[in-house]
């Protein structure tokens, strides 16, 4: 006798209000904050009904002070509370990087153990919605080179709504990253019930033999159809959604270019120091003697993210991620 | 607190004068100048929510409603100071002599809104909330070790009040003593969140105390207390005496921008109330009425002339060249590195090799 | 503004009663417990400075004429409460049960001193000025949230007032009407920076007034004073009745840590001056005098258990085992990631193929 | 007839002042500001004696305020002066970072070059001094990855000065890192007028054919040290000090391994996310066929800098640099 599991078919921003409502019934020490996280049910409506729904000692707006309310969500956590803040665009974490630089990231360890933080940062990123300046920043690096801190982002409404419940019930911090572009852009079965996806692994969506192809947030859709054109050509990618961006999936990776030998990352950060660079590393640990070529990178460039009339020349096409299955398959 | 602040009013809702202390500067001249103003950049701003729903512009920040604040701080300005606006003053900066066109192509995703008319010191519009509080510290402290009379205006909203550059920035200008004037348009909403969540305290002014800085509260919709309380002001700055905190009270009557539903978070006939009553434009209206200077023509030209100079505007930026991606890359720094120039040599070869 | 903030006094400067106030709240008991907590933490506290100068901890950050302030107020809290101190608030921790073994093991680089006693919540010192100002107001929210009557005190100096994070906490805190005690120590310097370059306002006091928040001056060298004013701004706290500020002022006779030169910034005479007039311990002893309390066999005796508790400490410290390079990669996260596991294992390594 | 360079022996810090004095005496636009920078020169004595010689209006202590000087030297430098910001110590410079990414580093491409910040950010930086906890932080990577700005870190007093004036002079922002382990570990004759190095240019330190050893800071003289060691074991390194670290001087890692095929990278940093994969990337790029190794890492680990009771384990040694060099030697 098969017990179905209820399913809903939701976007990737209605999972991750379901992520926090699972999580809002289920604990009394989980809060929500945030600007605008309230009555207005947040600028994307990832917390819309959740203060009908709890209350506003649960779901609270705050002042338009991302170090306050940073700060003051890490005394919550220190003091028993499972805060889950919400940073209105990533862009706008920076007044708040102090706060989880010296302090979210580094209380466990400064005393060893006593205190810790188990909070979740959850923030919309990336280009490609035509916002306005700043509102488009990529930056995963920036945490992914901050110990003490987990960095996840989901591509799909099944892994956010999985994702999310993980990051919340994990006793350290979490940077929670929502691609913007893929809020609404597909829908997906999600489980009603509470069920989590591990952080620190990531999904192979497309199996193949001849390149590997690494991606995480929207970019998983490009990387996909670019793996699509590639197949009709007769050359087929592994394309690897890594899900979680610290620590980063060391076996998938390697896994994946032992057997293809050949490797396109692909990022909507900045070239120079993005997260990229770290597969690369993993690569040269674990896999050199594998390599057929050098890795080929798309990935924005060392430019500010433009305003939007040039967006669409910053972020990665699927048509250079051809060009760049191209040149490591004709190296 | 709030005594101890009273809201400064030179003509009340219905355009009746209850101060007399400006009365001698107020010339024909001066209301016809700020009422064209106030007429120019609402027309603006109502075509500009217009494009946006034709799709012609990207999500765009109305100011509707509070006109009377940025005309009148605006208006207050000399040819040299320096203004720090954030993105819903674009009607302050087209009373500063903004070029229409730019600030068009602004809110069409493109950089040239940021470039100022030549001989204008305007800075970009600060997007992430209050960092502009203390560069406009720096730039009036610059001024003041030039020897100048030049003066700066900042402005911002009740939102940022909460973040700390917001102190540090106010902190910063009265150690330095820098002539400059934070220029506060209290709406009493950040998005959704009202002031009663934002702050405890009921005025914006008095956190000028915290900083021994003089500071006063205005009827943000009387366009003409607040440019006499903003000349008051930058004219304290010019004499070296010094910031200045201004808060005037206001109300944008839309939403947060055109991605926003105002009526998720408040009730939308307190803006058809205060429309009603103490509309910016209407006062002056009333103003003039009562003081003969409502010239039907004179008007009817106005507003036609605003009209097709507005029309020009957008026919201009609808005539700029695509976004030029050279553009991206060629700024970043004066000379760019070699990462930017093999950066760009791929992504143009790449479009060469397959497009987009 | 200064008047609007009298400084509060209990005993003056020649140990007499200046104010009725608290007079039946002051018993023998107290007097002697308060006494002994100064004397004590001011013995730690040159032994301190003594064991730097030997090489047997590293740089040390002294607060000797800072006494009075931090006994008064940590003496004022109750077992549940949370402190929030910064490097320089080791006299308030101690005051507040912390290990003194702890607090030496803290400036010899070891984490133990983040560690508080068995049911004492103690948050490591703030060492980033200010940051710990939003933590305060949200540990102090989750106590509001549980229903418990516990409050927070959340200590920082003066040059902390201008940083971004002072004014966001004490927002945080007004709007959610947490139970925190802000406790300024307005020793009038930030290192080198004296408060006339660090702020315009004569007062940080008058700094709470943009919160709508109570706040109090209080001379921080009585500690009675400070003590009774701690006391009530608690109890408002466990009431309800939101947060304070206090301004307790006090002078740091030494220099800023044991790696700064005073005389480079100030001329060190106004330290002996303040010493010999107005310190925080001849006061007490003045009123003990005055009063029938100063028992020299009491005195003699209490400061050999100081003295022999301060030994005892360091001499734990110094047993403790060498730093384990365990500890560097075990506290990072609950479960360490494949990073730390790895990286622990190959330095582990290392270290066997030839030593460090 | 040779015209003598007249000379002084200075430390690095020294140096670092040195070039400051210079650039003041030329230029009136020039100002230093900062907390303590003033009568008392600074907690490293970095501007010494500056105050006494330029006066108050030059070199000003601010408040105790990162965002708010740093801001307000923005706003300087778009109204034509050159401040020169001191942050204490790097590990201070979050509060800041929000100026720095989305003003300082984007104003130029916001205003398509109407407006600039020729501004440079001094700070001292990295462990080995016994310094409280975060004093020490090793955050380049976290100005790498930020478009617009450039990324300084002298390791020799001759360098500090030539590369301070080629950064006050530079159109545009520049962090300037001093490792403050070097500061006066060792003295060098230093020109008493007006010079500059160029920023981008790495140095060749040692010279040798077998293994490229890549460092910047005060691990340059641990990278040295351990090429010495292994010279005996007839094994010679091409030790190079990069200086700049963004950007990278390409030519010279490119240069470099593909002549000895072998590469080790060392920085206190934390390995993942830091500089040191960034090199590897240029690796990538240019010299993948070259490379008869692994490239191997010798770095800080993905742990918080720690209390310096446990520094020396945290900081990389000559003998962990030693034994990387035999296992790119031996694979
Ligand atoms: C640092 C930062 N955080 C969040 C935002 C998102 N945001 C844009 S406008 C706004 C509200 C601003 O309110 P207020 O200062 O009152 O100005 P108003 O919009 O009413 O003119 C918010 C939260 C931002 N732009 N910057
Ligand atoms: C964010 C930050 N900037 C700079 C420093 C360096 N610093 C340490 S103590 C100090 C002065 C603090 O002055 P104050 O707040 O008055 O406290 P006091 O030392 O007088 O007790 C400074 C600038 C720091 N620790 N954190
Ligand atoms: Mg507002
Ligand atoms: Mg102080």
């Amino acid at each position: 006798m098969s017990t179905a599991v209820k399913t809903n078919t939701l976007t990737l921003v209605q999972a991750v209000t379901d992520g926090m409502r699972t999580m809002l019934r289920e604990h009394d020490d989980v809060l929500v904050l945030g600007e605008d996280v309230g009555v207005n049910g947040g600028v994307f409506r990832a917390t819309d009904g959740l203060q009908s729904e709890f209350g506003e000692t649960r779901v609270m707006d705050t002042p338009l002070s991302e170090a306050g309310f940073t700060g003051a969500a890490i005394g919550m956590a220190v003091n028993g509370l499972r805060p889950v803040v919400e940073i209105q665009f990533l862009g706008f974490v920076y007044p708040a990087y102090e706060q989880i630089m010296t302090h979210a990231s580094r209380i466990r360890a400064r005393t060893m153990g006593h205190y810790s933080v188990p909070m979740v940062i959850r923030a919309p990123y990336g280009a490609g919605v035509r916002a306005p300046e700043i509102h488009s920043d990529s930056i995963e690096a920036l945490f992914t080179h901050m110990p003490g801190i987990k960095v996840v982002c989901p591509s799909s409404p099944y892994d956010a709504k999985g994702l999310l419940v993980a990051s919340i019930e994990d006793p350290d911090p979490v940077i929670f990253l929502e691609p913007m572009k893929s809020y609404r852009s597909s829908r997906e079965e999600v489980p009603e019930d509470k069920y989590t996806v591990k952080i620190g692994k990531g999904k192979r969506v497309m199996e193949g033999d001849d390149v590997s192809i690494f991606a995480w947030g929207a970019m998983v859709p490009v990387a996909e159809k670019a793996a699509k054109e590639m197949t009709e050509q007769g050359v087929t990618c592994d394309v690897i959604d890594l899900r979680t961006l610290y620590p980063l999936d060391k076996d998938l990776i390697a896994e994946s270019v032992q057997k293809t030998g050949r490797t396109v990352i692909l990022h909507e950060a900045h070239r120079t120091g993005g997260v990229g660079s770290e597969i690369q590393s993993i690569i040269n640990d674990t896999s050199f003697l594998y390599q057929k070529a050098p890795v080929e990178y798309v990935t924005g460039f060392d430019t500010p993210v433009p305003f939007f009339a040039y967006e669409d020349h910053y972020l990665p096409t699927s048509n250079r991620v051809v060009q760049a299955i191209q040149k490591v398959i004709n190296f | 607190m709030e005594n101890q602040f009273p809201m400064k009013q030179w003509i009340d809702e219905e355009g009746n004068v209850v101060s007399e202390e400006f009365q001698k500067n107020v010339t024909e001249d001066l209301v016809k100048q700020i009422y064209r103003q106030l007429v120019r950049i609402r027309s603006f701003d109502r075509k500009c929510i217009s494009l946006q729903r034709q799709g012609r512009i990207g999500t765009y920040a109305p100011f509707e409603g509070q006109e009377g604040a940025q005309v009148g701080s605006a208006y207050a300005l000399k040819d040299n100071d320096w203004m720090y606006p954030t993105y819903r003053d674009h009607g302050a900066t087209m009373t500063f002599g903004h070029s229409l066109k730019n600030i068009l192509a602004y809110w069409n995703g493109r950089n040239e809104a940021c470039v100022p008319p030549e001989g204008r010191h305007i800075f970009p519009p600060a997007v992430p909330i209050a960092t502009q509080l203390p560069h406009a510290a720096g730039t009036a402290f610059a001024e003041k070790r030039k020897g100048t009379e030049n003066a700066v205006i900042c402005y911002f909203g009740d939102g940022a009040t909460s973040e700390g550059d917001f102190h540090e920035g106010m902190n910063m200008a009265s150690v330095l003593q820098a002539p400059v004037v934070y220029f506060n348009q209290n709406n009493s909403f950040a998005i959704s969140v009202p002031i009663s969540k934002q702050m405890r305290s009921k005025t914006i002014a008095q956190k000028a105390l915290s900083y021994d800085m003089p500071s006063v509260r205005v009827d943000g919709n009387d366009v003409f207390a607040v440019y006499f309380e903003t000349q008051k002001a930058l004219d304290r700055a010019r004499k070296g005496e010094g910031p200045s905190l201004i808060e005037a009270v206001t109300w944008r009557y839309g939403a947060h921008t055109t991605a926003d539903d105002p009526t998720k978070y408040r009730d939308q006939k307190e803006s058809d109330t205060r429309r009603e009553k103490g509309d910016p434009i209407l006062r002056v209206e009333l103003y003039m009425k009562k003081h003969g200077l409502y010239d039907e023509a004179w008007i009817e030209k106005m507003k036609e002339e605003v009209s097709s100079e507005i029309d020009q505007a957008i026919e201009e930026m609808e005539a700029m060249p695509k976004a030029n991606p050279e553009d991206l890359f060629d700024y970043v720094f004066e000379k760019p590195t070699w990462t930017i120039e093999e950066q760009k040599k791929a992504y143009f070869a790449s479009l060469e090799r397959g497009g987009m």
